[in-house]
């Protein structure tokens, strides 16, 4: 099919509801933004050609071209600096890193650039560009292909970290993140890349940023998390429920700025809460959130705040990355002890 | 069964370092008009320079890299680039900046200490200094891209000083410039020093221009102290790169004739010796002495020059001195184009703190 | 002088005792540790000829001459994966990154391979290294040298992160993370690089890593701080004192891995806790430090346990950094605070 | 005015692709012991390769990639490197890990997802399979430095893919091997993809080789599929850094026979034609043929050779899967030397969760 008619079909299916996973939910977005906003272009490592190692960006170079769809040499630094300079042209690079064990080169840029180009110049120049990086453990995957440094970024002014946990708020918060004027940080949880399907309505029609959203509600303690974590966070709430526990789970979603209120709301109800997250727990993100909660909401507890995380050491190899990660027992055994307080 | 594969740099050299010909010129020479507004401009920012020292030293402004040496530089790129081309700078490229329309005020107030120094109501789209070496490349490549994306004649020029070239940044851009065939001329500013590294211990290869080989690229040398062969080189450059013919990467040699900035002293380092030696080969002076030689240039012109700088420079001087401090909020408010709600808080106790420490009703 | 009979006027000089700036001592330091271990080796932009911008290495290059004081070329990435590739020989590199916001192209290098390499293999090699750079604010430097990004450094497994507030200190602590066999990032508080002289004795004495250094003994509330921050948190004690509020002064020193159980002594006996850091507030190490609180001490807090900290923003230049930095009174506003509750 | 500087890096084929002298060989291809060494690992290599993607696709192994193509480039260096130098490695190093004294049951360990297959019994020194791209090259001229400064006559031998070559870490190592005359050989495998990206986009440059260039150091491109100038390259290349005559890049030109790794399908970017193409060109069956010609191998040595490697492989394949993960408190116990103490309460819940959930009094 040529480029025109592949718009025209493209226009009349916009709205399809589609059953999609979540890297297919990543694919779809990106697809819509380019066609809706020629400034979009995507670039990164095996990402035209070859779709990208885990096909998010499948079909993009055939679609749009590889003026817009860029396979760039080998450098991570280089693609989050090339980014920048393409953003302050005013296109919206999203610019992927094969994986987030990858993306350390990229830091100087991240930290000193991205993140400051508009503060720096006032407002002249601004940096509208999305890092994509998958995330995350429990693939099997070799050394440096399971990180979660997700708190790295969150740390830095300037930055949003956005992770999505489903495939809508894949495709809603991907939308929203390549709209938005500032950087983005956005860290896809591999593990749940293709864990279910979920019904996506191809409208786009993007989420909100900045903002958590409430899986589920309850009364005895709010279960907080994002990411593939929230896969086990739910199942462990229904675990619970069947005890008689009533929890309410919320995914973070953006992890920097954080929605505090949210959170606080949450806890001046259920007056506990327990926090999981795949990344080890010395300076994990859950120790900002504990920190805020234990603070702000300090005569509303009940309990202590419990953290239900990995281990403060390296991801092992693939045989023992099980023993590491978060287990639905985890988050039941924590909350137990919470309730039980 | 054994094959050779060939590869050159060229150097060029058109003044000696009294400004005599030392053969026919190019034809950029033939502009007496340019050549002339080119050493105004070289006599206003050492002018500049001078006073910009002068201020730090009594507290009046921060830290500052001095420019002199680099001069002539900078006003080659500042003359050669196209309004619609978008400048990559490194932090020694005042002489570019005000060409390109950066007033001397704005260049006072970065180094003083306040972001407004790079909000620059010209040149827009220029990109503000970056000091973490050799980042710009990057930035470069990406700007360089865009036009090509959007298939616009434009181009970029990027500097990087010497001891800039060993780091990632610059060698990964050239890279990429060479893979994507982009609209880029890189112009290494190569004065021989990075603080006190010497060039030496930087690189082992005799040139820095050579390392446009292994990206692929042309990389020409040129005596960073004649006017006429930067000019020419950068014009070169840039031809080719609005010609769709690919990047460039020019090595212009000359010498750090200040200390590397008003933080440090380089005699620490250096001998007293290799700057005099240096001195002799200062490009202002060379161009001052072509210029009187050719005849289009006399002591009264010169002097009238320097009171004019001296004056521009004043002016430039009081009103950046005249300027408030930027509100402690605006920390705040450039962060991101709307204040995220998790900021709110922090942005009312910042302004609260200003208004309570600075005993006034508004402020922030 | 030639080097043996400098050797010799050194032993002599042994244990003599010093009146040092922190700066200082941070030389004198480097000079014993090279001068009794001929592993020691230093490198870094600027620090052989020149003796380093701060001058932390001056002299070390004439009396060790060259091969163990090395200039680089300009290159971070390089400085801290060279420094890796000489440590897994036995020698004990010890890099300068000329200031903390030049670290970040470092960073795939400390994260992914100094941090890892004993874990890697298991302990066959390891990475006794020291990475050495000068952070935090208020020298009226331009942008990127007012740098506090050490929780980035906390969060990653395998890495020590230490920070001196004081000239003994500087010289105990750099002797032991040169003298420990894992790599150590070390943190020098360049605004007090030279604020006070203290009596150091030169004679090779390490002390302890891993553990809180508490300045100062007081029952109504724990101040927590490292680096420059003491300075103005020992200020707020001495006013509170004043005010008959009586403060437990505690330098946290190594921030990773952190010593909670001195922290957690001192909170079970005051009941209240306010955190001084320089560093942004959202995801500093002061959260991590009041979540672990929060959570283990959750009985004993009378008070939320507050964080003085710097702003969620860039680091503005210098002539707004005042703004930016946590001051005396903020300190002493806090603590009124939490004394109020 | 304008003067030239010129610079070249040669390239060097002994063997044609059916394995036939195209004139005299080098010295090396004298020693006839040392060449049948050669071929025999080359076919144990290429034996065990199979048998691992085999173990991958039946879920006994992770992810994996494959040698094929490369086997005469590991062997070389292999065989090249004195005991007492450090090769510093890549991931597809396989042939000469293993002539550097790792064991085939390690290296599938190491695939394994086992952090016990870099632990190697043997070649202490040799630092472990570095998966970051080109991260590895910074390691190396560190390696290099720490044999410099104590004097030592040892060289390391670091290798890196046509990929890695685009990364800041070579071109930064390059730079300071120049630079600081270290003794290091860089061995860029060129296997003209990148997982999907082809050499052409990797870099505008004719070769990789040239890069060297720019480092002031001396580029070489040999076929990587002609054993003998491969080994004469290295060995070169090895003696001068032997003889403190500094460093040298090595680019070896091959092709990735299979596809990126067992997790990549090479398929979906790349040209049967072309792969087909690239086996004419195999360096396994060239030096098969090549001893066939010169009358010292024949079928049943084939046989017999193959036999035996299928017998070693399955050995150490019998090994490595009887062998017990180890527990999980293993992550905690390398990460440093000693367990800090803020690391006992979370080792103790490891080991309680461990004994809970495996049933056992002990175990960790
Ligand atoms: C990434 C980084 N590392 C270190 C520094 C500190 N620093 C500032 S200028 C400089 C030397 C730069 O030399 P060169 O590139 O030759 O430029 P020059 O100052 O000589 O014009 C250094 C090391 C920095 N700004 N950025
Ligand atoms: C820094 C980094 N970025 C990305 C990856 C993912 N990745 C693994 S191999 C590879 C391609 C490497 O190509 P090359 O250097 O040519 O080596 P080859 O695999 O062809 O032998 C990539 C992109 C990685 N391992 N490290
Ligand atoms: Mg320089
Ligand atoms: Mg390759």
């Amino acid at each position: 099919m040529n480029a025109s008619a592949q718009k025209a079909v493209d226009k009349q299916k916009a709205g399809e509801v589609k059953e999609v996973t979540l890297v297919e939910a990543v694919n779809m977005a990106l697809a819509w933004e380019m066609e809706h906003d020629e400034h979009v272009v995507v670039l990164g490592e095996d990402i035209a050609t070859n779709g990208g190692v885990f096909r998010a960006t499948v079909g993009l170079k055939e679609r749009f071209g590889f003026k817009r769809v860029m396979d760039t040499p080998l450098a991570e630094n280089l693609i989050a600096g090339t980014a920048i300079g393409m953003a302050t042209q005013g296109l919206r690079p999203v610019a992927e890193f094969q994986f987030m064990g990858f993306i350390y080169a990229g830091m100087e840029q991240i930290v000193s650039h991205a993140a400051r180009m508009r503060n720096r110049t006032r407002g002249r120049l601004h940096c509208p560009l999305v890092y994509r990086a998958p995330f995350g453990g429990g693939i099997h995957a070799p050394e440096h292909h399971s990180e979660s440094t997700e708190a790295l970024f969150a740390h830095v002014p300037g930055l949003r970290v956005v992770i999505p946990s489903s495939p809508q708020r894949a495709y809603g918060l991907l939308l929203a993140a390549i709209r938005n004027p500032d950087p983005v940080v956005f860290l896809e949880p591999k593990r749940i890349y293709r864990a279910v399907t979920q019904s996506v309505a191809d409208n786009g029609e993007a989420l909100p940023l900045d903002t958590c959203y409430t899986l589920r509600e309850g009364d005895d303690v709010t279960l907080i998390s994002w990411g593939a974590s929230i896969l086990e966070t739910l199942q462990a709430a229904d675990k619970l429920a069947e005890q008689g526990i009533s929890t309410e789970v919320i995914d973070v979603a953006t992890i920097s700025p954080l929605d505090r209120e949210t959170l606080l709301c949450s806890v001046a109800k259920t007056g506990r809460a327990v926090i999981v997250h795949e990344a080890c727990r010395n300076g994990g993100v859950g120790a900002e959130i504990a920190a805020s909660i234990a603070e702000a909401a300090f005569l509303d507890l009940q309990a202590p705040i419990v953290r239900v995380t990995g281990y403060d050491t390296i991801m092992p190899y693939y045989r023992n990355e099980q023993a590491y990660l978060p287990h639905v027992e985890d988050i039941v055994e924590a909350v137990e002890q919470v309730i039980a307080l | 069964m054994k094959e050779l594969h060939e590869f050159h740099v060229d150097s060029t050299r058109y003044l000696d370092d009294h400004g005599k010909p030392l053969g026919d010129l190019p034809t950029q020479a033939r502009d007496l008009h340019r050549t002339l507004a080119a050493y105004r401009h070289m006599v206003l920012i050492r002018t500049f320079d001078s006073k910009t020292i002068a201020l730090q030293r009594t507290g009046k402004c921060g830290t500052y890299p001095s420019v002199l040496g680099h001069e002539v530089i900078g006003t080659a790129v500042g003359q050669s680039m196209a309004k619609t081309d978008v400048l990559v700078p490194y932090y020694r490229d005042q002489a570019a900046h005000i060409l390109r329309g950066v007033s001397l005020k704005e260049m006072l107030l970065y180094w003083g200490g306040d972001e407004r120094g790079s909000s620059w109501e010209n040149c827009r789209e220029d990109l503000p200094i970056a000091v973490p070496i050799a980042t710009q490349c990057c930035h470069a490549v990406g700007v360089a891209s865009a036009f090509r994306i959007r298939g616009e004649d434009r181009a970029v020029v990027c500097c990087v000083g010497d001891g800039g070239t060993s780091k990632g940044d610059f060698l990964e851009s050239i890279n990429l410039a060479g893979a994507w065939h982009l609209p880029v001329v890189f112009v290494v500013i190569n004065n021989q020093w990075a603080i006190s590294t010497p060039r030496s211990i930087q690189c082992g290869a005799e040139t820095i221009a050579q390392k446009a080989i292994g990206a692929g690229l042309p990389g020409h040398i040129v005596d960073g102290n004649d006017y006429f062969s930067v000019t020419e080189a950068i014009e070169y450059a840039l031809e080719r790169a609005h010609g769709g013919k690919g990047a460039s990467v020019i090595e212009a040699v000359t010498y750090r004739l200040g200390d590397h900035t008003t933080a440090d002293d380089a005699t620490r380092y250096r001998d007293a010796e290799e700057l005099k030696k240096a001195w002799e080969k200062d490009g202002v002076k060379r161009l001052q002495n072509y210029l009187h030689d050719s005849g289009h240039w006399d002591a009264d012109q010169e002097k009238q020059l320097q009171a004019d700088c001296r004056e521009t420079v004043e002016t430039a001087v009081e009103e950046y001195l005249a300027m408030e401090p930027e509100p402690p909020t605006a920390m705040m408010d450039y962060l991101f184009e709307t204040l995220p709600a998790a900021l709110h808080d922090q942005r009312d106790r910042l302004a609260d703190k200003h208004r309570a420490r600075s005993g006034q009703g508004g402020g922030a």
